[in-house]
């Protein structure tokens, strides 16, 4: 976060009525936060697929703001939307670590919640929570497009109980 | 020249398309508002069925957990003595693990274990994404 | 042309090259197979591409692990003539090598290199003989029937 | 490297492509040797999604397999099960019931029409052109709608058994499906209005990344990336399966095996797939839909390699039983991983732009490539 959003609530919170003013600056960012979550288009395997049904005429998630970018440094969403192998777990952390904070990750379906039908395979990690950590989980295999809608509406949700005040 | 006029005129009918869908009505379903109509055999999250009594149906067959690719279902049973039938004690799904393929259902040989048309399963934690027996037996 | 005419062809040119008779109890092969010898292997197909019978065309190329020994099978299929042919190749266990036929056939090249990352059979004369599929610094060889998944920070 | 470049000190760039990329069509690494804008080595370099399926398959029953199956090309899922469903099904020598036969068919085709669709779009997204996308997602879901009304999904429909199929077809889909077919088939018409003939499109994919007909059967191509080539090689009609020899359908080829052709194939191959859904529905009849099959299923010991023409080209299985519930080997010979390997000796000499035309005209799904 930035020195302002960092620096600010400390030096207000210690005003009287300084506790208000944080409150209605948290709704603010939180809003135009959750009203422009931009999703990395970024695909692995079946859900991906489900993925870009949602981008599809159908279901639009434009329609949340969301809009998928082709690089991460634009990115602040990542669905990681199919199974996670062993060989593609670290770059994926490493995509997630180029994306600029505050970042979410929705974990799409069951292969990236827990290995899905691949849990007992060599080759295949197991829950994507080892690697990164998840803000929504979807069950579904592959979820429907409109849990994944319901995904973000669910992160919305959660965006909008975050706070900048120091005070918890 | 001429290619300049090719490229523009192909490029003008390609817009004369999508100008023609301007005018019929959007595809798109505005989903958390109206929501489109679920086939009934859509395999969504596991039911199970009670039966006239209003007791559960399952007897602890232990078939669906033997048939399940991925092992997600795991119950106990007990036996009652006056009602001579099995019941379960815990009837547990992790729905994380789920491969949504349906051979549980069809193996089913009481027909009490049943697929729902409940899609919307999204939750904040993975242990959320483990349903008990009081969630499963509606 | 009929499985009994290739098969006098084929054992024209190579003696060694036998028809395979499945093993009792099984149900008997729904093609025409025959064994090669390990060290053949590479004259044998060149002749099979280039000869009279024309199996210009390689549908699969799979490892199998039989216990006692290693096997390669080849899917053979003439595009212009319509017969299949399959080839087997026993290996030894202990050293399981045989000659690449990547350069007769050029599908051939990944599928030897899957056969290698999953078998480790080693095709000699192959031009990139590199692990395909497996992560980076993977051991062993995942579809042998003795191997051991090693669990690790990803399990 | 050119002389030119060698005096001026400067030397070959080595390009990463992927796993990350928004036109890999998945999780593909591509390493491109360049010289200049000019590629002069190029390796793919696959495994991102290598979930061990073979491996995993030993560890399955024969039934759940094809639950698995749905999972190697998730694109044309039909497919795959039709593939896992031949093998065990010759093993054990079923007779499946002639309605399930042409109910298969239909499935089948209605999935190489989906699968098509995505080509379509996501084609027209790698050219630069992103309205397809939303043309052809529109029709997809038409498709889908159809098939959860048969099997209760839209992606991995495990719907197959051997024997025959899971579930009977309900009232609404038989003209839910002549009503599909009488409006795809004028949109055939737009698509190509939109993409197929538009000159600039053309400019990018005409004489681009040419395969010969012996390049083509040297690397073992199939599908729609070897009718290209002018060799009118297709499964459906070299080894009939199932009951594709009671249809009359065209195969159509191209002449230069460049990317215009490999793309006008699977379009034409769209409007072939109709004709065949057609004349399965005449021939469509009540009747049983699943063959006398024990529930527990053993094949006896014994060995087949069973293929079927996909939408991606020939899907083969190679099923080793030994006389237990679940298999003892099964290779699966993907169409895709097959394809891609030929990127390697296409790509040289190409420029950076055309690889992705390129890539996306051979139309591979990595779920398949690495399995």
């Amino acid at each position: 976060m930035g020195l302002v959003l960092d620096k600010a609530p400390y030096i207000l919170e210690s005003f009287p009525g300084g506790s208000y003013v944080v409150t209605s600056m948290d709704w603010v960012i939180n809003w135009s936060r959750k009203s422009s979550l931009w999703p990395l288009s970024f695909g692995l395997a079946c859900c991906a697929i489900e993925w870009m049904a949602d981008v599809g005429s159908r279901n639009d998630f434009d329609r949340f703001g969301v809009f998928p970018r082709p690089t991460p440094r634009q990115a602040d969403l990542i669905f990681i939307s199919g199974t996670l192998t062993k060989k593609m777990a670290s770059r994926v952390r490493r995509l997630y670590e180029q994306m600029a904070e505050p970042r979410y990750v929705i974990s799409m379906g069951s292969c990236s919640n827990t290995g899905g039908p691949f849990y007992d395979s060599y080759s295949v990690v197991k829950g994507v929570d080892k690697v990164l950590p998840v803000d929504v989980y979807i069950a579904g295999c592959p979820p429907r497009p409109e849990a994944v809608l319901l995904s973000i509406l669910k992160l919305q949700e959660k965006i909008m109980t975050e706070t900048i005040s120091h005070k918890k | 020249m001429t290619k300049i006029f090719k490229y523009t005129w192909a490029i003008l009918k390609g817009m004369g398309i999508t100008l023609k869908y301007f005018f019929i009505k959007p595809v798109t379903v505005q989903y958390p508002k109206e929501k489109i109509k679920i086939s009934p055999r859509w395999r969504g999250t596991l039911k199970q069925l009670k039966n006239e009594k209003g007791e559960e149906a399952c007897d602890g067959c232990r078939i669906c957990e033997k048939i399940c690719p991925v092992n997600c279902i795991s119950m106990e049973v007990y036996k009652d003595e006056k009602k001579n039938r099995r019941f379960t004690s815990s009837y547990t799904v992790n729905f994380g693990r789920c491969m949504f393929c349906g051979l549980c259902v069809e193996a089913c040989p009481k027909k009490c274990l049943v697929h729902t048309t409940d899609f919307e399963f999204c939750t904040y934690e993975r242990e959320s994404l483990i349903l008990t027996k009081d969630k499963i037996l509606r | 042309m009929t499985d009994q005419e290739i098969l006098a062809k084929i054992a024209e040119k190579f003696p060694a090259v036998v028809e395979s008779k499945p093993a009792a109890g099984t149900l008997p092969a729904y093609s025409l197979t025959v064994e090669a010898p390990a060290a053949s292997i590479a004259e044998v197909c060149a002749w099979l591409k280039s000869g009279g019978l024309k199996f210009d065309y390689l549908a699969s190329l799979s490892g199998v692990d039989l216990k006692d020994k290693l096997q390669v099978v080849y899917h053979l299929y003439s595009l212009e003539m319509k017969h299949k042919l399959v080839l087997k190749v026993n290996l030894d266990r202990a050293v399981p090598e045989l000659p690449s036929v990547s350069s007769v056939w050029q599908a051939a090249n990944w599928h030897e290199r899957e056969a290698y990352d999953m078998f480790g059979i080693k095709f000699t004369g192959h031009p990139y003989l590199e692990r395909i599929l497996t992560a980076e610094g993977f051991e062993g060889y995942p579809l042998l029937k003795d191997f051991i998944a090693k669990p690790d920070q990803y399990d | 490297m050119t002389e030119t470049l060698k005096n001026t000190g400067f030397e070959e760039m080595t390009l990463n492509m992927g796993p990350q990329h928004p036109s890999t069509h998945g999780v593909l690494h591509l390493l491109l040797k360049m010289d200049g804008e000019v590629i002069t080595e190029a390796r793919p370099d696959i495994g991102y999604l290598h979930r061990g399926m073979e491996k995993l398959a030993e560890k399955r029953t024969w039934g759940a397999n094809i639950a698995l199956s749905d999972r190697w090309d998730y694109i044309a899922s039909m497919s795959n099960n039709f593939a896992a469903v031949l093998g065990p099904e010759k093993l054990m020598n079923i007779a499946v019931p002639k309605r399930a036969e042409y109910i298969r068919i239909i499935m089948a085709e209605l999935n190489r029409i989906a699968s098509h669709l995505i080509f379509f779009g996501t084609y027209g997204i790698d050219i630069g052109a992103f309205t397809p996308f939303f043309y052809a997602f529109r029709e997809r879901e038409m498709i889908l709608d159809l098939y959860e009304s048969v099997c209760g999904a839209r992606l991995t429909y495990n719907y197959f058994r051997i024997g025959g199929v899971s579930a009977d077809l309900p009232e609404e889909f038989v003209p839910g499906v002549k009503a599909f077919i009488k409006y795809f088939r004028p949109k055939l018409k737009e698509y190509d209005t939109l993409l197929s003939t538009n000159p600039i499109f053309m400019d990018r994919t005409v004489g681009v990344g040419a395969i010969s007909k012996e390049e083509a059967v040297d690397w073992a191509l199939s599908g729609p990336n070897i009718r290209a080539s002018g060799i009118s090689f297709d499964i459906r009609k070299e080894d009939p399966y199932s009951v594709y020899s009671e249809f009359d359908f065209n195969i159509p080829t191209g002449k230069n095996g460049d990317c215009w052709d490999r793309y006008m194939v699977r379009m034409n191959e769209m409007s072939e797939s109709a004709r065949i859904i057609e004349q399965a529905l005449e021939k469509l009849e009540p009747g049983d839909i699943m063959a006398k099959v024990a529930k527990v299923i053993r094949p006896p010991a014994g060995e087949i390699y069973t293929h079927v023409e996909a939408p991606k080209g020939e899907l083969g299985v190679y099923c080793i039983s030994d006389g237990s519930t679940m298999p003892y080997r099964y290779k699966v010979r993907g169409p895709s991983f097959v394809n891609l390997a030929i990127l390697q000796k296409m790509l040289r000499g190409l420029k950076i732009a055309d690889v992705v035309a390129v890539l996306g005209s051979i139309d591979i799904v990595l779920g398949e490539v690495d399995r």
